[in-house]
């Protein structure tokens, strides 16, 4: 297959990794990851600590630069632009600009303490993709009701639990209207009354056709809302396939032993 | 166990006992003996007739004095301006990534940093004595360094650009308290490093940099001093001027710490303001003002009993 | 000495070349008790301000005609003499707090500070105008040449605090622009802004302009050789000290004395300003 | 997809691809620019008869100037001692319960740090001129402040005590920067308030006091200079002291400065030492030396790909 | 009951809790307590977030100082000295000796970063109760074993996962020699996968004959080890009894909610 082929056909993957390495020092955390998202899709990424989750979600989003193979999201190469057959580094601009397609949402929330709930969400949109204000304003609202949090708007993030942090980072990410979720263990932090809240969050944005990444560790989630389950050991993918086949019979000794510990 | 329980015990009731509160005495003898010296210091130093009260509230509101507090104050926020600002760019370019711009930064802090202001001061207000001309090395331009920088002009210069060098190091430190997540966020959502670092890591980073940045703002105050050498008479400068005439050297010494105290207090006041606005959101309820913060950490009875963060 | 060749403009050979004054035991019987049990007087001086009173190369020990002169006023009274750095601006304070017993220290006496400290006179030497090298503006000590002018003084002193300002009001008497006067914390900032151009002169003790000028490479020189307005140069007492009527015995003796003429010679001060016996009280009291 | 798969690429290739790197024209003007600038300014003095170089050379190693370097490390070593101690004491009690303690130490910092350090050096040199004999009220004991207190002492006193009010600020922003958490945790071990000062919270503080300390020792070593007044000759006196006699003003501040310029940059060596002992602990690896820390923060081509903390 | 006649007792309940009551500003977090635990034994607190668990083991250690009513540890009373019916307030001093009978291991670990983990261990026994070094030394790598850390004793805190760093808060803890051991959430901050190792040197602590009170979420834990289990609501303890009773068959509404959130 070709970049051209790639373009022609009409069901082109959103995500595309082709034997994605990535090594910090001498120690490669990415051995050679193959994966396509389709449109649409949601996908789990399961596997034990320090398998290389976290670190693959952040290739997708530029925030590590790829040492080996290819990443495209729909018919950009993450971090390239394509010449004949040369691949030229972006400039951070570009970086940028392609960011926005993509949100993302992190373990520890991340959101800017010095910003209320609203401003929070308004900032990338205004700034960034310099929308107009009472649009953004318009679009943010209806968000934070989608997530439950319109009377939090002017509230700043400290005075939220734990919970409503991660939903407000859930908007903000929406806010760009991005065609791409990733989540980095989105509920991991959260007392386990607060997980519900936001796994429900979830499920409703992946109901409404949203493409989605996620790392997790709550199979009950997986089952139910993936239409993919990825288990990744070591820095490569190990099993893949329908939730139910992989979390109820996994092929693999290493994903059944994982999922012995974590169910 | 009910006969432990005092029926008539209220919420805050223990029972059947009676409570003792816990007695320092030491405490109380330090805080009396420290009092004591400070009463009589200052019972002291205003009888004392060689502090010539008569003579400072006489001097107090001369017109020298009152036009040097004026310069020091306009030195002092130009100064500082200009260092905060060239500091931000310097601390920003020493965590560039180009080797250049990164060396050149190194080189102005430790070149600006390591020599004394007053060669400084002393440098840009007699440039002109090592270039009596700058050419630029382009003919036909000829500048005189007399007219282009004035007696002000070098003062706010050396002042500045030394201020820049101390604050840029104050600058970097603060950028790199902010936890790498915030970066992160902010570049995932496509903001580029110009925009995190003014609308991200900057504002949060206010809170580790303003305190030191007090400092440094009273600290110029006081130098500013330094501009004497360049016949520009401030407030100190202006004291000594009257006193080298009437030899109250004492009075007009208290004249110019006053008034010091005074800009000082003022200012530090506004600081706590400052403080407590660029704290927003970072604790659980309202910003505490700074009295209350300093209050909060060592308790009297409760020493850990704050509950912050972890206690949830 | 590392700049022999300029420090030869005004020749500072070996103290011994100085013969020592003699011990005059009617001003030594003078001296109150005290000082006479401690045998040493303590004298406060700043030693920046050549030829008066500078640091030999150590950077501690002070030399200079004050230094000189202070070491005969000990031979004269018996007494062995330390000379403690101090501020210019510190050292009246100091002798009416009893930090230094009197201070030398090249002090015209003025009124303002007769106030505060008596005087032994023991010179009689006015002001001189520095100008850049040629006098390109021709600038002299004629009040209406130096209007609307920039010149150079040092905080402090006689030039700066009652000569300039007395300059500047006969300019705007007479309708002209005033001076502008900028005092600097020292001689060396003075001397530097006329090098640098920022003033057009310097105006300020005559003695000690004429050495700077001499060390200055010709830099800048006197504007002529008026001695314009002599002025008594003297020994600070404190106000009303026991021990002023043993220096001033001391000083009257010293005057007339060959030392005197040979301290003179060895720092190049012209004749003009030495005084006669009589002149040392009236410094004090006039 | 085999056909992209480029069968003979290592495990660095990116298949059929050639990657050609990111330009930064902007950046390399700009680094151009600076250095271009740099190397004149540098050629410029280096060229100009009117800094003497001969005469700076000639000087450098002068008796006075080295006895001058001297006093200046004694006095700028002994005055942050007695800052930082002192500095330390008055953070815990601007932190402690007592109202009167901590009113103590507040007014004394408001003083200190209110007032120009040349009027507290004044005042230490002349207090015998305020208080001619030192009673402290008791009969019969009557001290000589001049013999009690030393041009040197005087200096010692002047520069430490207002040392110890810019320093406490400093400890306090320290102290109050490290989480509740640890001196729960040490209370809950039984260590009593002075041991989880001195052993938990004061070590950690310290990474945050380093930098600024760093700072207020740099300014100290210039600070010195201002002993000038009590006649005390260190580095810059001693410079001024010899230009006085012979007017070669230029060459000997830049003697001066280079000096300091040496004896900065020697310690700034010595703070990044400091820092990375003190940062023990702190990072997941190895803690990296300064230098490598700058760099962490703003790298090149993936600013925000720093593996700190949030990534696990 | 009085004093005199619990000194009299053979059989001293080690904890006991009498109407205690704890108030932050104008909010009351604590509405009455009553609880008394017996030297062995091992009690869970469950309760949801703010019910003042966390509040009412702060107490216990005297972190916090209580408003209302008493609070005894062994024969003493929790911040006081009694003389005849008066309650003398505690020195500093005095309480600190105190806490020595009772260690706490806190959620999120608190280990001191700038030592290593034997030095952790050691420092109080060193510092506070001035042991000798080479016993004190002998008993933390002691400790380090039976928490399965022996390797790690050079290690800095950071260079841990959170589950080694939550077992070397134990052994700091145990390193005192304590009575009495308090557990605030100690798992809930650790990752699904490294729960376990915390769970079972719990587990084998408890075995020992440690008299523990556990603040947890988890709810197998409570059921295997814990003697009691005490559900807090609001400040009030609202229902206890042995585990198996309250969890399985839990008789109030508000505990019933509580449990199928959690379970
Ligand atoms: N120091 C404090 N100051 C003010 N309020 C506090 C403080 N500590 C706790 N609280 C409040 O007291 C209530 C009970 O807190 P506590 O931490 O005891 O609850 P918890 O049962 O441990 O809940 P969690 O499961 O969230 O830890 C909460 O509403 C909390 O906000
Ligand atoms: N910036 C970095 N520098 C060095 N090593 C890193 C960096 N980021 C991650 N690593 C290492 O790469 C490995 C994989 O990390 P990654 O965070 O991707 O794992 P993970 O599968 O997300 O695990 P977890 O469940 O703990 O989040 C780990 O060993 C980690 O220590
Ligand atoms: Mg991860
Ligand atoms: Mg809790």
């Amino acid at each position: 297959m070709t970049i051209e082929s790639i373009n022609a056909t009409g069901q082109v993957p959103l995500v595309r990794a082709q034997d994605v390495r990535k090594s910090f020092g001498p120690h490669q955390v990415l051995k050679g990851i193959d994966l396509e998202v389709s449109s649409g899709e949601v996908v789990c990424l399961i596997g034990a600590s320090g398998s290389g989750k976290s670190t693959f979600l952040r290739c997708v989003n530029h925030l590590e630069k790829i040492d080996g193979g290819l990443l495209w999201v729909e018919d950009r190469v993450v971090g390239y632009r394509i010449k004949g057959d040369k691949l030229h580094e972006q400039s951070h601009n570009e970086i940028c600009a392609d960011r926005t397609d993509i949100g993302m949402v992190f373990q520890h929330f991340n959101l800017f303490p010095h910003m209320t709930v609203l401003e929070n969400l308004m900032e990338a949109p205004l700034r960034v993709l310099k929308q107009r204000k009472d649009e953004v304003r318009r679009r943010a609202l209806g968000l934070l009701e989608q997530v439950g949090l319109e009377q939090k708007a002017h509230a700043y993030p400290r005075h939220l639990s734990g919970g409503q942090q991660q939903r407000v980072a859930i908007a903000r990410a929406l806010c760009m209207q991005p065609k791409l979720m990733l989540f980095d263990e989105p509920t991991s932090a959260l007392d386990p009354e607060l997980v519900g809240e936001v796994l429900r969050v979830m499920k409703d944005l992946a109901k409404s056709g949203m493409t989605m990444i996620v790392v997790t560790h709550e199979m009950g989630f997986a089952r139910d809302v993936a239409d993919r389950v990825v288990f990744m050991h070591d820095g490569r993918i190990i099993e893949e396939g329908a939730a139910e086949t992989v979390i109820n019979h996994p092929q693999h000794e290493r994903t059944r032993a994982f999922l012995s510990a974590v169910l | 166990m009910s006969g432990l329980m005092n029926p008539t015990a209220t919420a805050t009731g223990h029972g059947r006992f009676t409570v003792v509160p816990a007695r320092h005495p030491w405490r109380w003898v330090a805080g009396t003996a420290v009092a004591a010296v400070v009463i009589l210091l200052v019972i002291s130093a205003l009888t004392n007739p060689r502090f010539g009260w008569d003579k400072v509230s006489l001097y107090f509101r001369d017109v020298a004095i009152v036009n040097g507090i004026g310069i020091t104050l306009f030195l002092t926020v130009v100064c500082m301006a200009l260092g905060v600002g060239l500091g931000v760019v310097l601390a920003v370019m020493q965590l560039s990534a180009n080797p250049v711009v990164k060396a050149s930064a190194s080189a102005y802090v430790t070149i600006f940093r390591g020599t004394p202001v007053l060669v400084q001061l002393l440098f840009w207000f007699n440039l002109s004595a090592l270039y009596p001309e700058i050419t630029f090395g382009i003919p036909g331009v000829s500048l005189d360094a007399n007219q282009l920088i004035t007696p002000l002009a070098a003062a706010i210069l050396g002042l500045g650009l030394n201020e820049a060098a101390y604050m840029s190091e104050i600058v970097r430190a603060g950028i790199q308290s902010i936890e790498q997540g915030q970066s992160e966020a902010a570049g995932a959502l496509g903001m580029s490093r110009i925009q995190t670092l003014t609308r991200v890591v900057l504002p949060q980073a206010m809170r580790v940099i303003i305190p030191p940045t007090g400092n440094e703002f009273i600290g110029m105050l006081k130098t500013t001093s330094l501009v004497s050498v360049l016949a520009v008479p401030e407030l100190l400068y202006s004291a000594q001027i009257i006193y080298s005439k009437n030899l109250q050297v004492v009075p007009l010494l208290l004249v110019a710490s006053i008034w010091y105290i005074i800009i000082t207090t003022v200012f530090s006041i506004g600081q706590g303001y400052l403080e407590r606005r660029f704290s927003r959101g970072t604790s659980r309820t309202v910003p505490p003002t700074p009295v209350e913060r300093l209050r909060k950490f060592f308790r009297v009875h409760s020493p850990l009993a704050t509950g912050k963060g972890n206690a949830s | 000495s590392l700049d022999a060749g300029k420090e030869s403009a005004v020749s500072t050979g070996p103290q011994d070349t100085i013969p020592a004054a003699a011990f005059n035991k009617a001003a030594a019987d003078l001296l109150p008790a005290d000082v006479k049990a401690r045998g040493t007087l303590v004298v406060g001086t700043d030693p920046t301000f050549p030829p008066y009173e500078f640091y030999a190369d150590d950077n501690k020990t002070v030399i200079g005609w004050d230094a000189d002169f202070a070491k005969a006023l000990g031979e004269t009274l018996g007494l062995k003499v330390t000379m403690t750095p101090a501020t210019f601006d510190t050292i009246l304070p100091g002798v009416s707090s009893h930090k230094y017993d009197v201070g030398i220290s090249g002090f015209n006496v003025t009124d303002e500070r007769r106030k505060n400290a008596d005087f032994a006179a023991y010179q009689s030497s006015g002001s001189g105008l520095a100008v850049k090298a040629g006098n390109p503006k021709n600038l002299s000590l004629d009040p209406m040449k130096l209007c609307g002018t920039r010149v150079g003084g040092e905080k402090g002193t006689t030039q700066g605090i009652e000569t300039l300002p007395a300059f500047s009001l006969q300019c705007t008497d007479a309708g002209k622009e005033p001076i502008d006067i900028q005092l600097f914390p020292s001689q060396n900032e003075a001397n530097l802004a006329l090098i640098s151009g920022r003033v057009d002169s310097v105006l300020s003790g005559l003695i000690g302009t004429g050495y700077a000028s001499k060390l200055s490479d010709g830099a800048f020189e006197l504007a002529g050789d008026q001695d314009y307005d002599p002025t008594p140069v003297g020994i600070a007492l404190p106000k009303d000290s026991p021990l002023t009527a043993s220096i001033v015995a001391a000083v009257k003796s010293l005057v007339v004395s060959d030392t005197y003429q040979q301290i003179n010679t060895r720092y190049g001060i012209p004749q003009t300003v030495t005084i006669s016996a009589d002149a040392v009280e009236a410094g004090a009291s006039r």
